[in-house]
């Protein structure tokens, strides 16, 4: 779901503004026509952070606990309620 | 000589005849009689009870020999010798032999020693063999007696020592240490046997030796016996029964050590279940709490087995219970090793099974929470997945817009005033993912795997594509303005 | 149209342009004094403590972009339209450009602006990262508060118990079961270290991330790992003590076994021997007492063995004392599996040291005695093996006396009044041999190996030997008198 | 030392005296001129009786006692003190 998936368009502008002018806009620079807003502000990658969550150890261990297991998880349902 | 002179000596020779026969009359009487009196004496070969009695019964015989009978050996000789002298006196004055009395001939006298003398003989000998039995049997007796004191001040009060029950409130140690003094016990026990049967062997001899008192040694003799015959069994019996004590306090020991060597474990796994049952844990995602979940459920699958354990343990902590109760041992089920109560595991395990289903709880309220922060995210995702492709294209449009040189300046404001129009409807859109993201941010949300597009980013392109529509627009007007003015065409202006 | 009108609307126009040269100056100043103000709040990236500090930013900066922002890019945008119309239609009018006042140039606008979207970019994700390490290191910090607690509270009291001299005072069983209580503590031990491990990782980990309040939380983390180390050294050092301990008094167990293994046999020994020396004892000659002696001078022979043995035993009790005084253990040196005593032992000891003379000298006057009886017997024996051959002859001699026809009546008459004479001269023999014959007999003397006399033997002799002279004279004495009466020969008679 | 060592003398009573005649001595009965004394009564043995004399074990038992015992019974002089 990019929002880069439409065909780059370049283009040079014909008509520049007083405001344009004023701010020294090359009228020979090309200006891009497509717009990637994912481009503006990419976001970083978060952090791993290491883990400190315990459980209680199984009465035997969890090899044992394995075998005795007979516990599903759930399917969940992730639309919107 | 004259008649008259030898009628005198006739009759003095008869006189002189006549006073010995009465003198052999009288000295036969009395010898007969001493020795009827003596030969009773003699013969009586009854024993004495004393020695000093018998050593009297020797001195009087030493006496009989040599005072009272030599001066009668004496009479019997003189008797015999008058006997002869009279009677040959008598035959030479040609008289009639001498004849004695009825009782009182030679022959009386002669069996009458006879007898005297098979009295003695013999008398001596039995009176050393006497007096030898009984300076024997004195000694012995005496013997018998100081040895029976003696093994009865041993044996005093031993019945009683030995049957103690006092090992039936003896630790284990006590009773190995009462185990190993009865051994002592049994040694010197067994070393007095041959006493014991010294007595009976020398109340055996006194009997065979016939001591009069024989029947009180037997007595107490029995009664020696009969106590040492006791003494064995009790003996024995104190033996097996400390043994067999020793062997319930062993299987308490071992039951015990059986005890603190699940429990000890147990116990720890308990302590480390609680703790841990109640340990704060942070997720971000469903994945995560679900990990947790299983690892609780994993742990929920063992607690029958726990369970089964902890029985086991208390069932250890039973039978200690039972062996003591059903044996009537009188010591305490208490274990020496642990220092963990029945109590203790009680309210432990009724802890854990009190936190499970707490914990169950917080986990599935974190799981809900994780499943709505899922759908929260995939909310906003579907919203901006569409948000942002549609600036993208708006802003296209608004470009593509000033390119078209077809139309008019007019059909250029057209169109992007109908750009406008249609981005000022758009916008509750933007506004519901801006309510969404707020939602995102309180619900501390800081991940999405289901969109690249972050509220920033729509919100940098709305406000770009906004100040693009209007300044485009104002582009054309300022255009439509300068060409008015001038009254130049489109063309001309560019 | 006039030129009045003309002039009017060149006026107007003016009029007009002079207003939008005041606006874009009135609304630069705005914008540039809101972008002014903006700025070092955006760019304030100084972290909150408190996640609700920093949520609380979070809602500023949405505030900011949802209701500050969009009316100032606005304004901005509105600027930019005026500018453009301004200039436009100054153009269009001939006039000269508008040239905005020092510092309020579209350059000014358009540098502000971008440093305001510097600031702001990065500034939502910085916010949003502080948040989630700020929920992370509360969490945390937390966590590490609780099993803190939780672990501090566990270790509560622990140094002083493991510091207890409790083993002492304590007997080997118990010491032994201190030792299963320790093992089962070090247990405890070993499973905690994990948590132990856990808080020290959180502590580091809170310290990674920078936590603010981080010094508390390493003292407190440092406090719990040095008192960790500590009790790690006095688990270490309690059960060195304990094995120690268990290991003393293992080897005082050993002596006490040691004892009673030694002891019993030594105290059934004395006792034997205590009643043996006191034995009562008869004999009746020098052989016996002999054998008695030197069965007494066997046991006095082993008497230095028997009192190494003793000094051994006392010396097992003195190694106790000695092992218990120098490694300083609280506990009684009495022997638990032990009836005997020292005490008992020297006294029995001394008891028996001083029988030993006591016997001796019993001994040795039945010794002095027998030799008394036997010098007795051989006394006796001398005189008797001379007395009793001599009455024999003596009765010989008699008979022999009437053999003898070559003499008269009156040679034999002679011959037997001087061995009657000689008879009765040796009588004192005779009572010698009584009087020696008496002793003999007080003396309980019952055999005389020496000779086959008895005393009786004698005193028959003596009997025979009187009567048999005195008879024989008598004869002689007869015959006399009958051949001087009838005047005839002496071979007449016979 | 037994009195019986002379030589038996048989003789035959040639005067027998009142007394002898009283008690019926035959003339013809021959009579030994010899005497001995220890015929007149024997001396029965003394019967053996059980001892239950004790002495002392020695420490060790009576072998060891053996080997240490320097012990020497003093010779006795059985001459009449």
């Amino acid at each position: 779901q990019d929002g880069g998936s439409t065909k780059q368009v370049t283009v040079f502008k014909t008509y520049l503004s007083p405001w344009d002018k004023a701010m020294g806009v090359d009228p020979k620079q090309p200006t891009n026509i497509n717009v990637n807003l994912l481009e503006y502000d990419i976001k970083a990658e978060l952090c791993k952070y290491k883990s400190f969550n315990r459980s209680a150890m199984p009465y035997g261990g969890y090899e044992k606990a394995t075998k005795l297991m007979t516990f599903q998880m759930p399917e969940f349902d992730a639309s919107p309620a | 000589e004259t008649a008259a002179n030898r009628i005198c000596k006739v009759l003095a020779v008869n006189q002189e005849n006549e006073r010995m026969m009465e003198e052999y009359e009288r000295l036969t009487s009395e010898l007969l009689e001493w020795i009827r009196r003596t030969i009773p004496w003699l013969e009586n070969r009854t024993p004495e009870k004393t020695m000093q009695a018998m050593l009297k019964k020797l001195e009087d015989f030493r006496d009989y020999r040599r005072k009272h009978k030599p001066p009668r050996v004496q009479e019997k000789c003189q008797l015999e010798i008058n006997f002869n002298t009279l009677q040959t006196k008598l035959r030479i004055s040609n008289r009639p032999a001498f004849m004695p009395s009825e009782g009182k001939m030679v022959s009386d006298i002669t069996n009458a020693w006879q007898r005297l003398e098979q009295g003695e003989k013999g008398y001596e000998e039995w009176l050393l063999n006497e007096l030898r039995r009984l300076e024997r049997v004195e000694h012995l007796a005496e013997k018998f007696r100081q040895k029976a004191s003696l093994h009865e001040s041993w044996t005093a009060g031993k019945e009683q020592l030995l049957s103690q029950k006092d090992y039936e409130t003896a630790s284990l140690t006590e009773v190995r240490a009462l185990l190993r003094k009865h051994e002592a016990f049994e040694n010197d026990l067994a070393a007095r046997q041959d006493r014991v049967e010294q007595i009976a062997a020398i109340a055996q001899e006194l009997n065979e030796l016939d001591y009069y008192d024989a029947a009180r040694i037997n007595e107490r003799c029995q009664k020696i016996c009969d106590q040492w015959d006791r003494l064995g069994t009790l003996t024995q019996k104190r033996r097996e029964a400390l043994e067999r004590t020793e062997k319930l306090l062993e299987t308490v020991d071992q039951l015990h050590l059986e005890f603190i060597k699940r429990a000890g474990p147990f116990n720890i796994w308990m302590e480390g279940a609680m703790e841990d049952l109640q340990d704060m844990f942070i997720v971000h995602n469903v994945e995560e709490i679900q990990k947790l979940i299983t690892a609780h459920e994993q742990f929920k699958a063992t607690l029958p087995e726990a369970d089964s354990e902890r029985q086991a343990i208390l069932g250890i902590q039973n039978e200690v219970e039972k062996v003591i109760q059903s044996y009537n041992i009188k010591i305490s089920s208490h274990n020496p090793y642990s220092t963990i109560t029945l109590d203790e595991i009680r309210t432990k395990w009724e802890k854990v099974k009190q936190l499970v289903p707490m914990r169950d709880q917080t986990l599935q309220e974190e799981l809900a929470r994780q499943q709505n922060n899922e759908r929260l995210r995939r909310q906003f995702a579907a919203q901006a997945n569409v948000i942002g492709p549609w600036i993208q294209s708006r802003m296209e449009e608004i470009g593509r817009s000033c390119l078209d040189s077809t139309g008019t300046l007019e059909d250029q404001m057209n169109s992007l005033k109908m750009l406008e129009h249609n981005i000022v409807n758009y916008k509750h859109n933007v506004d519901k993912l801006e309510g969404d993201h707020q939602m995102i941010q309180e619900s501390l949300i800081f991940d999405n795997k289901h969109t690249s597009y972050s509220m920033e980013h729509i919100r940098v392109g709305w406000e770009l594509m906004l100040t693009t529509v209007a300044r485009t627009i104002n582009e054309v007007e300022t255009q439509i303005l300068t060409r008015d003015a001038k009254g130049i065409t489109q063309e001309q202006i560019n």
